[in-house]
Order: structure tokens, then C-alpha cells, then sequence
């Protein structure tokens, strides 16, 4: 090949670079292994997490350990749906476009708003995106969200912001829903956006529709933030007033990952499909009258538009929102109403059990659909340590995110945790917080 | 579903009826069987690397090994809770850490953050940690210097971060226009970004100079490491004098590319850049006692720009990466970016003579890195046959075509990618199909605008999908 | 390839020269992607059950549960060692006792052996078994009577175990000819081979009677399961009469057929053939203090014929057929069962009108099981188009044909069986391919006679094939 | 549905079978769950395995630990390999005779034997098989095999003969390798094949040339039961004279699995061809002169000869031998006879490095590949139970199949054993027998 390319050696080849910037020793990096060396390593690293197959966990916070059906895995490691690129040649991309289209309908369905893209990053970043949008679609730069909002998406809120010299103006809670008066009299005429999560990060529905009025009066987008779960019983956003829904999708079809990739999804209203991030398939007919699906709207992106683009996300997560789908059409209409069914009596029932062992007190009475919060009455770090010793993820510890809950535990359920689960954390952790039940946290302990 | 195993209360007793859902979500009501057949058949109306040659430019369309979709879905990596508090989630704190330091020893840079989710979230990350660099000493700039041969991200990002796009001119080598670099930096350039080898292929050789321009001016140096296939082992974006690097671990290592993602765009960075890489960041902590270090997630950083996201960023991309990197070694990287090179050369070689070389011609006629852009003005004016016919009549080859229309700076351009996993035949094959689709247009060029004929569907009406989106299944 | 990392010694320092081989096999020498590649490209040269209709007859192509594959996976199924001594191989023994219990309960025998690899694997065990049993009993049978619907392993077994075959004449309503079996069955007869439902899908009414001849005359009545699809939950050959029964949980308990296998045909059998069954044996003991029942491999069986293969069994099989049944249930099973029976009466009922009820009636006119018979004999006479034709041109239509040319009964036969798994929609669109194709017949039998024209090739010349066999690639 | 049919209901479908064989009752099983319960069920039992994940496992006798490269899962569990049957309709199963047919070049290759069958079940019946295949070829009843062949070899002979009534003559082993001499005089004019195993049982690489020769002097087949692994660097049965070579083909491609399934081979002098079991994949061409594959020589098999067909077998192992084929081609030309040299270079080091060990004795000193025998000075269940709880799987003891040994224990390698493995091997070994020495063994311990 070097003889056709008219070199005499690869080196040559790399002539263009200056001699002054050229590594010229190999990289320090261990040489090559064989793939059963690869796989031992893995293998060693990935034994020394306490990962859900483990323990029986009880960590939520935004991340669900729900059952990914064999089927999502069976479709999503086709070479077909693993290997290709973005569809930027509908003619032989028919299988990824026609599920972009499918994950659109479903997500317009469980958001009840018309228009949905193919997905974003995963949920903190869609909803500073989501941000983004409404500074862009109002021309003001508040905005203003309820401190039921995911802690993650706030923050990002924030980072995203900076760019565009954004204030984010945070709202209270009470009885651990977000506190009306104090939202409405934080949203003035130069409010973008009113940001609310549903349920919202304690795990409490709000009532958005009545939240969402004062957005409306001052002209302000309402954006919420929410659990597609949840979503299978809990009145959908779009039919609240929301402009924009948006979310997390890992409890869709996806792994825990220690966190990702995911998806995360993003839906508005009519008004605002051309000011949508991210791609967007669309139908329509090929030159011989067959229906077909193409990327639409592409004078939004990066790649045609540049600056004036609405975003500039390029590649994004449509293995994980193909996975998404498939789960979502493995509950079928019927089961994905019944598992919100189930997860809303096991956690009523879980609050109720948890509320009623000595030293742990419910955090608020609120109406919740899979996550609920309680108190613990001793360190909650020590708690944990407690629990985790026993096989048991207890939860959420509150206390980084919501000083005023130092020892606050946030506890979700999936279908994967029986009665039996619920039991047996009730047992473990009342013991853990009667044992340790006025013990000081030790020094450096809590992180 | 399971049975609830608690009490059957009815939901409107839990839950207040108007928050409650009055219909359902219409989802489809298919038994897995259907399911099944229903994505087996249209994963087929799919074109796919592990199926054919995908010479994707700026993609790197690189062999994704199955051995890494193994060990991302070991359970202690597949169902780790990303709160999982750090002491029980060593391994995974561990594995990022060593990703961290071997993208920082591949980069050049000593610091690693992996929180972004792709590229281009690496870029938005890149310009708020400039602002925030220069905010903290006080300066407030307004301006991104981008080259004419950028990709569409780069400038979508200086928007995205408040910054306003200057547009850098190319020299008559593809690089840079060193005068107009010159004119237009100044005390209002934040930072300039740059792809190097370019989006034509080429490296610059006046990086160096390049990069004395811009920290005179007192910006920053942006790598938009979406090439570096190219150089691995060879030379380091850091030691060019970027202070901000973002890798595509969907390309360079081998993430697959899953039909749009997921990716992730980890970013290095310098010592001065450091105090204002996201939260958290994952660090070793050495025992005080001589045992074993541990590692955990540092939120303890009162400079840091915060938050791109949620968690710790795309950690299932990160085993896969890491794999990759240990699979190949330091010494298999050099190599694959070798072979990319090489690749990409002898394709050119190959492209240079035959229908190609007098239709299609290389845009930039010097040798080229891991790709190159060819330009199909001449088939366009002399057959009639545009860069989309060509792209479009290769499909009917079994191939997927070269990026096309990008980058701008080339007329109707073709930017070719083969990567080191490709074999010569499969080189050989490629060559030879544009010279039989030019071939065959010069005797009839309406074979290649009708094009594809064999795939699922045929050309698609795009006008009318935009004019009027039809974006979900009508109830 | 892993570093040894023990001392290079030449091979011949190690192993006599003359004992090694002088040239390497030749394997293909390629990369990982090209044999990704060739894979999957071959890959989709097959036709399979997750992408199409599958309604080959006797065959009980049901969907194949991913979950299935999954378990069997788990690294405690996957990477256990068969000569794992018992005590740390519990799981799987329980698995294994688990499933022979179920398998006794839904054939209504109380012992099984899962040792068997596939039906024909539980003839032979089968035949085996009979001829221990009457061994025992000091007598030397030299005869096996099989229908003359039998599968073809039927009297291929009866050979192979050293028997030789007395075949068994069908009524007009397709069951066995009673006064033809009390004619044969006599104190030669070791044993009676049936299929219940039988070949033609139908359930023959007479077994209890057909039971008392065998077991007047002496001989044992074995149970080919291969039709256990049709009545599971409704009846059991165990209360049949049956001594012996095979199950293929490739067919009724969905293991995927892969192309060919694997398989697995596990024996269910009564007290008095108890003795003979293959060692060594699944068995649960009793804890003596009270404690939780272990579970052991019992090799002490004196009267046993012994092994029919190494190690315990294809224990990934017994894995996904486990989780099947504990995933359907015992009302599952029942409702697999019923649904089979009515998706299969509801196509005969359809193909009984149309150009299928004219040119490919049903052989026996009657209600059927879970699978019927159709003869393509009028097709052949009227149309000029033979059950080949009309297969090969399903294939046009993307659907498998049915089994054709079986049972040998009737003249050009089709044998249908839809499955439980199949939806109304794709069993009438067999219906109206069927239709189709004959339609088209009547017009122009020569589009029949050439077909198929859509698959990756076309009729293939079998005759060429077995005259010059080319059985492996030449050097 | 019911309605087309003309029935009132599903039951009456069920008519034809007699009240009195009407079951009448529901199953006594369980309800059916869902697939997450099953999965959570599942996963418990196969918790309570000691699998080679969770122990160093020297484990052989005939299957072995190899790494299974990812891509033999990948493609095997493509729907397109996984879930058609028998490829009766060559024209849309172009794929899977496809494989076929490059397996059994493979196999023919490997065996040094110009036909191969597309598999049998797995490997002792496969011999058994070959056994059936002898006496039809010779018309002769007697079968002679050297106690060097698998036991499970030697007992599916004896269960398989029962139905033809065969006799199986054995002949011992001397200094680990068959003794030729008594070989020799086993055979006589009667004798219709003899068994020899390469490597044998105990890991001893036998001489097949020399000691086949008394075979061909009688007439008899020579019938070579191997190991595929060992047949990268030994030379292959067919230059040694043999007629037929067979073995257990899990050690390419196939997962431990508890036993099964995996596939057998078998491979024969071009003498045979006609009377082989099993599939075979042919090359021809259609009517449009393309080449492809279908299924050859059936009238060898039972669907089209029925009584007179040569063997019973219809449903085989198609998708073990694909494994087993992916893994070859993933291997190579080069890669396979390294791996060879690569088990053979460390099985030297452990055997010397295990007969160095103070109570433990090297059992034969005959060349071995892969796996060797040592007597273990003390009793070896108790031995093989300390190192159980140490994480290692020390071996295979030989009590059970060869009373002469009662103390030996089978000692097999896989590249997955590293040297350090080895020495921890010797190690804790050496530390049992120390400690167990002149130990009774319990009673009712030895199983
Ligand atoms: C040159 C270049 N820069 C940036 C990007 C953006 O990266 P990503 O798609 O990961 O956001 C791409 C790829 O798509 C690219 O090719
Ligand atoms: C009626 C009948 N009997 C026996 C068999 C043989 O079973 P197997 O293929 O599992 O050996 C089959 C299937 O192929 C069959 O349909």
C-alpha cells in the first residue's frame, strides 16, 4: 500500500506534523491485551460495586432500577440498530427513522403534548435545554424553579446559563410540594420560564395546572420536568398548560450505567417544533409513492444552520431511546397503566410501613407515585453503612441537597422490589436508627 | 406484572383524581412476539457498519468490538445506581479514573473530565470553562474565532454560550489564514477552536503559530477532537498548545454509534483551565497509612462551572472505552492511527487516478491524514451528476457514501473516512464503485439522479416532510 | 493470545516431533470485522421464526422468549463446570429436579431423565428402556410397531436399537387401524411407537384401547412428544397409557431451534421402567435433621441402561425451558395449548373455503389439533402445480412453507402448524397467500413451477449436490 | 375465531379427546409470572453454583474453561441463526448451510479427514455413533477401546450397543498411554472398530499411528475420539491412519454450560461418506448458475429412509457448531496454533510445577497438551474441598472412573489459567494434602 500511496514508510506519512510536536516516545499506556485479559479486568473492577443485583436497593433520586425486559436488549444489540450513524441517508436508515418516529408518538402520548424530538442527552441538560429555548422563544433571561426540581437539573440550569447570563431564581417547598404564593411572586414579566418537576424530587406530585396559572399570566413558558413512569397514571403535563415537558427516559428501557447513557426527552407544543433541540424524524413519501421517514426540520441544527442553530447537540442517544420504545411497547397501553398502578400501592404502603417504625418519621404527607421521603432519627450516613451491611440500599441521603433534611432519605420502589423487599428495609433500618439513635456523625464521615 | 402484594386500594384514593391521568397513553398492545418481528424487520431497512463499508467522514466509523458491549453489561457495571455512595462503587470510580488519566496522557493534558455527553456538549463545556477562566481574572470577551472548515457545532456552540462567531478564513494549504487569524484576534477573542488534522484531512502545520496567536491575544485554544483517529500516539493536542480538548469516545474508541448515539465528548484540559472543570470530578485519594488509594467524587470545587448534567456523565461508554483502550494498548493506538493514515492515503492514491481522479478530484492536492475531501464540481459540471447523486447511487453499490456537502469550503465536497478497520479490499471495492458510477453517468447520467434503486424506499420527499411535518402517528 | 508466561521450550522438546502436525489447519486468517461482517451477511441469507411466519408442521415453530436466553447466560449456568461435584453445583441440580418434576406432572408419568439430547435421542433411550424392561423379565422382543404416519425417527430408531419394524395401518379417520394392531401386536412385539395427536393433527380417540392390545400382548407404549404442544394441561400421556414419552423442549418448550439444534428430549416414564433409565440420575435427599433438601447426582442405579451421552444433559436447554414454564405457568401452559388448537382450527377453517379448499383440502375432514394436513394432490392434477411449487412460492410471499411431502400418507401433503404465538392478522394473510398462489396457478402454473424469484437464490440443483458431493471447501 | 370454526367454544375443540383422558384439573404448577420474577428466580438458583466465575477452576475431563470471544455471542444470538430450524428450504437458509459448510471444512481440516459431518448432539455419543457407523461398514459386532477413551465414551458404546448387541473389549493403560501390546491382541477378525483417545483421558498424547496399525491388520476401523483444541499441534487423526475422528466440540465456541449443549463431530475417509450421521451441507449452484448450499446425501437420514436410514438423529447442535466455527475463523490459521503451543508450554510448567510439590506425585510422564493427572497423597475429596474454599476448582478426581487412581485428580488448562494461577494452585494444593495427610477419608464423604 505505501508503494501505490508513493511513500516509503508509514512515518512519512505523517510528515505534516512538526518534528517540535511529535510525541516521539510511545504512550505511556500499558501494551495491548488479549480480549480474555480485557474481560478479567472488567470483570475485577466491575465486582467491587454494590451494584442492584447486590443489594436490594432503594436508590432513586431521578435513576430507576426497573426490569429491562430480555427483548430491549435482544433489539437494541442488533448490529442493525447498534452500528449505524445518525440517518443522514434515509434511503437505507428506515429501521432507525421509522423508531425515532415510533419514540416520538410514544413520547408525545405519555407527555399529552404534540411535537417531541428524538431524544437528548439524558434529563438534567434537556431541561437546561429546555432553558435555553424559552430564553430564545420569549427573549427574557429569568428564570424561575421550584426547589422540587431535580438538584442535577438546577444546577445545570445554572452551568447552561452562564453562557447566556442567566438568573435562576429558586422557589420553596412546603409540606413537600412547592410553595404556590412564593412561585407565583417570583414570576414577574421578565420571567422566561417556570421550571416544575413532576413528582418532584421528594417524590410529591404537584398539582401543575394550578402552579402553572401564574406562568401563564405572565407570559412566561411552564417547563416540566418529569418521571415517564409516572406518566402512566399522573395527569400528563400537556394537558396541565405545560409549553414544554421534558425528562429523564432511563426508567424507560435503560440500565442504571451508574448513571448513563440514557436518554433524555424533550416535547412542546406546536409553536415551538421549530425551535426544537435535537433531530426530529418526520413521514412523509419516497418517488415511488412509499411512505418514508427523513430527518424534518433540519434547518434548526448545527449542521445546516451553525450559529443561528436553536442547539447544537449533534450526536445524541437513539439506541437509548430505541431501547425506550421497546419497552415502553413491551408494557402495551394496558400494562404500562397497571405498573404506575402497582408502583403508586407499594409505595403508599412503603410510606406507610416506614412511618410507622420508631426513630423514622415521613417527610411530607403528599400525594407520591413510586418515592417518598422520610427523616431518620441518627446520622443518615451511619444509617446507610448500617443497611448497606446488611445487603440493603437504603436510599437517597437528602442531607447535600436539602440541608434543611440533614438526615432526610429519599426511598424509591420500582416492580423489582416485592412487599417482602419493603418489609425487610422497614426491619433493617429501624434497627439501624434505634442502634444509632443519638450517636454523633464522626468526624470526615459525612461526604 | 407482578402482583402489588399490599392492599388493592383504588388510586383515586391515593392520588387526587384531577392529577390523575383521564386516558390512556395510546401505546401499542402487541404481544413480544410482534414486537420482536416488528424491530427485527425494520432493523433490516437499516444500513449498518458491522454489515458494509461506512467511509463516514469526520464520523469515524471505526470496528465496534462485541467484547465491549460484554463488559458494559457485567451487572456490577449495567445495574450500578449512579448514587450509589462512592465507597461501594470503587470499581466504577476506579475504571473512570483510569480513563481519565489514559485520555489525559493520549491528550497531552493533565486534567480529565468526563462528565460531557458527546462532542458537542465537550464544546459547550470547553467555552464556559474559557468564560469562566477569564471571569475570573476579571476579562469579559465576546468573541469565538472559528475556521471556515469547522464543523456546524463549533459555531452553534459559541451561541450556545453567549459568545459571537468570528469566522477564520483558510489558506490556500487548508489550514489556517495565519494574516487573518493575526487581524482578528485581539483582547475581545475568547478562544478559538479548531479541528487539527482539519475537517479537510489536513494538519496544520502552523499549529504552533497558531497557538502563539491566540494566547498572545490572551484566548483560549479549543481541540475539537473529533479527529484525532489521526494521531494518536503521534503528537498531542496538548504539547500543540490547545488548553481544552474534547474526545468523541463514539469515535476514536470505538463506542458504537447506535443509529445517533449515545456518545461521549470527555474533555482534558491544562493546569489553569483545571479549577473550573465540571462537578463533580473523580479523584484518587491516597491512603494515609500505605494501604490501598481509594476514589472518590469531589464536589468540593468552588470554581468549577458546575453541572453539564446529571451524575457522572455516560458511564456505560466509558467501560467500553476503557476496554477499547486496554485492548489496543498505547502501542495499538499508534498503530490504529497509523493504519487510519494509511488508509486514508492509499484510498486517495487509489481516487487520485481513474473516473475519480477527473471527476471527483482531491479538494487540496497534498497527501491527507486519516480522510480526505474530495470535491465533485467537475462530475457536476461535465456529467450532470451532483455530489448527492453520486452518495445516493452508491448506496446501490452496498456502500454508505462519504459525508457529503461538508465541509462548506469545498464545492458538492465527498469527505472520505475508511479507518484503520478496513481492509484493503474493501478500499479496492470503493474505488472502484465511483469509477463505475461515474462511468456509467458519463454514458448516462440518469441512472445516478434516479438513484438508489435497490434500497427499502427511494429518494424522499424532504420539501414536503418540513413544509408539513407530520412528527408522530396521528391518533 | 494471552503471554504464556512460563518458559518458551520448543514444541518438540515437549511432545515427539513425529506425534505433531506438520502444516497448520488451514483456517481462514481474517479480522474480527470481516468475520462480523461475513456473519451477518450470511445471516440474512436465512429465513427465521423472528422475522417470519414459521408454520412448519410437527415442528411447533412457537416465539422464542428472550428471557430465556438470558438466564441461561448467567455466569452460574453458563460458566458451571458439569464435573462440578454435586455440593457446589446445587443450583443447578435443583433446576434440573425442578424440571423433571414439572415435565412428570404435565405428562402424567412420575419419572424423568432429561439426559436425552433431542427426540430422536429419547427414542433411542426409549427403545432401550424397553428392551432392559423385558430383559429383565427374561424376554427377548424382537419387534416395534410404528403407524404408518410415524415420524421418520421413528422406525430410524427402531433399527438403531436393534429392532426391526412392523408398520401399523391408519384408518379413515386417520388413527391407527385397530384390527391391523391386533393383528401384529403380539408376544414379538416389544413396543408400540405413537405420536398423540398424531402427524396428521389429529388426536386418535381409540388409545385406551390401542393401550390394552400393547399391553396384552407384552409390550411397552412409547410416547413420541413431539405433538405435546397441542394438548398440555388437557391430557396426558402418562393417563393415556403411555410407559414412555419423550418431550422435545425445542418444540413445545420453546427452546430456539438455531438452525438445527440444539435441542433436548427428555424421557418421562413409569415405576416399572423406573429402573432403566439412564444414569446418572437428578435426585433430591432429604436432610436427616430437618434442614433444607440437597440435591445430587445418584449413580447407583444397577438396572440402568447406562449413559447416552457425556455429563448431565444439554443443561442450557433445561434452563430456558424452565424459565418458559415457570413463566407461562400451569394455566399458561393449558392456555399455549388451547390457543395452538384454535389458531390451527381457525386456518383450516379458512383454508376449507377459497382456492385452498378446492386445489389443497384437508386430508382427513375433521377437526383438527394443533396442526393439520393438507393434500396439494387436486392441485397437482387440476393445476399442474405440485405441494414443491406451491412451497417454493411462499417463500415469494415471505413466509416458510409448511413441512411437505410428510406424512408420507398422504399424497402431496403440507402440513400446517401456526403455533399459539401467531396473531389472527398472519394467519389470514397465510390464508390469502395460499389463495394467492393458486389463483395465480390457474392462470399460469409456470410462475409456481419456477419459483421462488425473490430469495438470495433460487431453486438449487439437489441432484448435482448428491451425485458429485462438494462437502467442504477444497484446499 | 371461534365463530369461523363453528364452535362455542375452545373446549369443544378438545373433543376428540375421551372424557376419561381429560386431565380435569389444572396443572399442580405454579401460576405463570412475570419475567422479572422468573428472571429473580432464576438468578437465585444459578447463585448457588460454583461456576469457573467464581473459582479458579481446573476442571476438565473433557470440557474446558476457554474465553469464548464475544463475538461467538453476537453472532449466534442473531435472530437469523437463533431461531430458524433445519434448513429444509435451502433457498431462504443460504446463511445457515453456509455455515455449515465452513464448519465442516473446519472439521476436516482439524482431523486431517475430507468429510465431516454439521455435528452430532456432543461427544460420547458422537463416539457411539461412529461405533453404529463400524459395525454397519464391517458387518462385525466387536468393539475394542483403549480405558484411555473418555469413560462417558465408553459407557454411551456399551449403552448404544445394547440395541445390536455389541461386545466392548478394554484395554488398560501403561505408563499413562495404551498398552499396545495388550491393544494388539484385543483385535482380532471379529472386531469391527477400535477406540483410541487423543490426547487420552489423562491428558497422555497417544501414538495413533502405532498403535492403529493392529486395527488395519484386522480389518477394523480405527475410530480417533478428539480433542479439537489439541488437534492445533498434534498431528491430525487422519494422517495417522485414522478412518474416523470424533470428539466433544465445546472446547471451540462453547460455553461450560454445565455439560451442554455444545456439539459433536464427525469426520471420515471419503469411504464413508454415504453412510455418515447426521447433516451434511453441499455445495451446488440454482437455476440461475449461482453458487449456494442445501442439504446433501439425505437419503442417509431417517426423514427420507426411515428403517433404513444409518442413523436416528434429526434435530443436532446447528448453532453449537456455528459457535464453534465463529470461534475457529475468530482464532485463525496462526491464533489456533498458537493457543495450542501456549497450553502446551504451560501444562509442562504446572505438571512440573505441581510434581515438585511435596505430596503430590506426577500420575504418568507421558507428553500431554493440555491437562495431566497427579495422585494426591491423602484423600483427594477432602483435598479438592479445602481448595474449594480457597476459590480453587483443583481438578477432576479419578476414583469414580478409574479405581486404580483413587487418589488422582485430572488437572486441565485452558488459556485462562495464568501461570500465577498455577502457582496458587500448587500452592494451596500442596497446603491440603500437607495438612490431610494420612487422613481418613469420612465416611460417606466420597460420593
Ligand atoms: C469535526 C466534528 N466536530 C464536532 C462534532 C460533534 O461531536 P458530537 O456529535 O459527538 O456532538 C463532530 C461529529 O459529529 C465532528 O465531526
Ligand atoms: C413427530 C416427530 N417425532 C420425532 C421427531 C424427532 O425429534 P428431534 O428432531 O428432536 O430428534 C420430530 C421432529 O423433528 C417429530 O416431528
Amino acid at each position: 500500500m505505501l508503494e501505490a500511496i508513493g511513500v516509503g514508510s508509514i512515518e512519512e506519512l505523517f510528515d505534516d506534523i512538526p518534528e517540535s510536536l511529535r510525541l516521539g516516545r510511545p504512550l505511556e499506556l500499558p501494551d495491548g491485551k488479549p480480549e480474555t485479559e480485557v474481560y478479567d479486568r472488567l470483570s475485577a473492577l466491575a465486582a467491587r460495586n454494590a451494584h442492584a443485583e447486590a443489594e436490594t436497593s432503594f436508590l432513586g433520586a431521578g435513576m430507576y432500577d426497573h426490569y429491562v425486559p430480555a427483548i430491549v436488549d435482544a433489539i437494541t444489540s442488533r448490529s442493525e440498530f447498534l452500528t449505524p450513524y445518525t440517518p443522514y441517508q434515509p434511503e437505507v436508515s428506515q429501521g432507525g427513522l421509522q423508531a425515532m418516529f415510533e419514540f416520538q408518538t410514544a413520547m408525545s402520548e405519555l407527555t399529552g403534548l404534540p411535537v417531541s424530538n428524538a431524544a437528548l442527552y439524558e434529563g438534567p441538560s434537556a431541561v437546561a435545554s429546555a432553558g435555553y429555548l424559552a430564553i430564545g422563544a420569549t427573549g427574557r433571561r429569568k428564570l424561575v424553579a421550584s426547589r422540587g426540581v431535580h438538584p442535577h437539573s438546577r444546577e445545570s440550569l445554572v452551568t447552561y446559563g452562564a453562557g447566556y447570563g442567566t438568573d435562576l431564581v429558586e422557589v420553596p417547598l412546603v409540606d413537600g410540594v412547592t410553595d404556590a404564593a412564593a412561585l407565583a411572586e417570583a414570576i414577574d414579566d421578565e420571567t422566561a420560564a417556570v421550571f416544575l418537576q413532576q413528582p418532584n424530587f421528594l417524590g410529591a406530585v404537584e398539582d401543575i395546572e394550578a402552579l402553572g396559572a401564574a406562568a401563564k399570566e405572565h407570559g412566561a413558558l411552564l417547563i416540566v420536568a418529569c418521571d415517564p413512569i409516572a406518566l402512566s397514571i399522573l395527569r400528563p403535563p400537556g394537558e396541565c398548560g405545560a409549553d414544554i415537558a421534558v425528562g429523564e427516559g432511563q426508567p424507560l428501557g435503560n440500565r442504571l450505567d451508574y448513571g448513563g447513557p440514557s436518554f433524555g426527552f424533550f416535547c412542546a407544543t406546536e409553536e415551538h417544533l421549530r425551535r426544537m433541540p435535537g433531530r426530529i424524524a418526520g413521514e412523509t413519501t419516497d418517488v415511488d409513492g412509499r411512505r418514508g421517514f427523513v430527518l424534518t426540520l433540519q434547518t434548526r441544527e448545527q449542521h445546516i444552520r451553525r450559529e443561528k442553530a436553536t442547539h447544537n447537540i449533534c450526536t445524541a442517544q437513539a439506541l437509548n431511546a430505541l431501547a425506550g420504545m421497546v419497552h415502553l411497547a413491551w408494557l402495551g397501553k394496558r400494562g404500562f397503566v397497571e405498573l404506575g398502578e402497582l408502583l403508586a400501592r407499594r409505595t403508599a404502603y412503603a410510606r406507610e410501613r416506614l412511618g410507622a417504625v420508631d426513630g423514622v418519621e415521613v417527610l411530607h404527607e403528599a400525594p407520591v407515585v413510586r418515592e417518598f421521603a422520610v427523616t431518620v432519627d441518627a446520622p443518615v450516613t451511619a444509617v446507610l453503612d448500617r443497611c448497606a451491611a446488611q445487603g440493603i440500599g437504603a436510599g437517597y441521603p437528602l442531607g447535600r441537597d436539602y440541608p434543611e433534611h440533614e438526615n432526610g432519605l429519599l426511598i424509591a420502589l420500582t416492580e423489582r422490589r416485592s412487599r417482602q423487599d419493603i418489609d425487610r428495609l422497614a426491619d433493617v433500618l429501624g434497627a439501624a436508627v434505634a442502634d444509632l439513635r443519638g450517636a454523633k456523625v464522626p468526624e470526615g464521615v459525612a461526604s | 406484572m407482578p402482583d402489588a402484594g399490599v392492599p388493592e386500594t383504588p388510586l383515586e384514593e391515593l392520588i387526587p383524581k384531577n392529577l390523575l391521568r383521564e386516558r390512556p397513553a395510546d401505546l401499542p398492545e402487541v404481544s413480544e412476539p410482534e414486537i420482536v418481528r416488528h424491530y427485527n424487520r425494520i432493523s433490516r431497512r437499516n444500513f449498518d457498519l458491522d454489515t458494509g463499508f461506512y467511509p463516514l467522514g469526520s464520523c469515524t466509523m471505526k470496528h465496534n468490538p462485541r467484547l465491549n458491549e460484554r463488559v458494559a453489561a457485567l451487572p456490577g457495571h449495567a445495574r450500578l445506581h449512579p448514587a450509589q455512595e462512592p465507597k461501594r462503587a470503587q470499581g466504577a470510580l476506579e475504571l473512570m479514573w483510569l480513563l481519565q488519566r489514559s485520555l489525559a496522557e493520549i491528550c497531552g493534558l493533565p486534567h480529565v473530565s468526563l462528565q460531557p455527553s458527546a462532542g458537542s456538549h465537550g464544546e459547550l463545556a470547553g467555552l464556559l470553562l474559557t468564560r469562566a477562566y477569564h471571569a475570573d481574572r476579571g476579562e469579559e470577551r465576546t468573541k469565538v474565532l472559528t475556521p471556515d472548515t469547522a464543523h456546524g457545532t463549533n459555531p452553534a456552540t459559541v451561541t450556545m454560550a453567549g459568545y459571537e462567531v468570528v469566522k477564520l478564513a483558510s489558506n490556500e494549504r487548508g489550514g489556517i489564514d495565519l494574516d487573518d487569524l493575526r487581524a482578528k484576534a485581539d483582547d475581545d477573542t475568547a478562544c478559538l477552536m479548531l479541528t487539527n488534522p482539519n475537517t479537510l484531512g489536513l494538519f496544520d502545520e502552523n499549529i504552533a503559530e497558531i497557538a502563539r496567536i491566540v494566547h498572545d491575544a490572551g484566548g483560549t485554544l479549543y481541540y475539537d477532537g473529533a479527529n484525532l483517529n489521526a494521531i494518536m500516539g503521534h503528537s498531542r493536542p496538548g504539547d500543540m498548545g490547545f488548553d481544552i480538548v474534547h474526545v468523541n469516545l463514539h469515535k476514536s474508541f470505538s463506542q458504537p454509534h447506535g443509529g445517533g448515539g449515545p456518545g461521549a465528548g470527555p474533555i482534558a484540559c491544562s493546569d489553569r483551565i483545571e479549577p473550573y472543570l465540571p462537578r463533580p470530578q473523580v479523584v484518587r485519594r491516597d491512603a494515609q497509612n500505605g494501604g490501598e488509594p481509594s476514589f472518590d467524587l469531589d464536589y468540593d470545587r468552588p470554581k468549577s462551572i458546575g453541572r453539564l448534567r446529571g451524575f457522572q456523565g455516560n458511564f456505560g461508554v466509558f467501560v467500553r472505552s476503557y476496554a477499547y483502550i486496554l485492548s489496543l494498548g498505547g502501542d495499538g493506538l499508534q498503530e490504529a492511527s497509523e493504519t487510519a493514515v494509511l488508509n486514508a492515503n492509499y484510498l486517495l492514491a487509489r481516487m487520485r487516478g481513474g473516473e475519480a481522479g477527473r471527476y471527483t478530484p482531491v479538494a487540496f492536492d497534498r497527501r491527507c491524514m486519516h480522510e480526505f475531501v474530495l470535491s465533485g464540481a467537475p462530475a457536476k459540471r461535465e456529467l450532470g451528476v451532483k455530489t448527492l447523486d453520486i452518495a445516493k447511487r452508491l448506496l446501490d453499490h452496498g456502500m454508505h457514501p462519504p459525508t457529503v456537502y461538508f465541509p462548506l469550503l469545498v464545492d458538492e465536497a465527498l469527505m472520505v473516512e475508511p479507518t484503520e478497520t478496513e481492509t484493503r479490499e474493501t478500499l479496492d471495492a470503493f474505488a472502484e464503485a465511483i469509477d463505475a458510477i461515474l462511468e456509467e453517468a458519463a454514458e448516462d447520467p440518469g441512472i445516478a439522479q434516479g438513484a438508489p434503486y435497490t434500497t427499502p424506499v427511494r429518494r424522499l420527499d424532504e420539501v414536503a416532510a418540513n413544509r408539513n411535518p407530520v412528527v408522530r402517528q396521528p391518533l
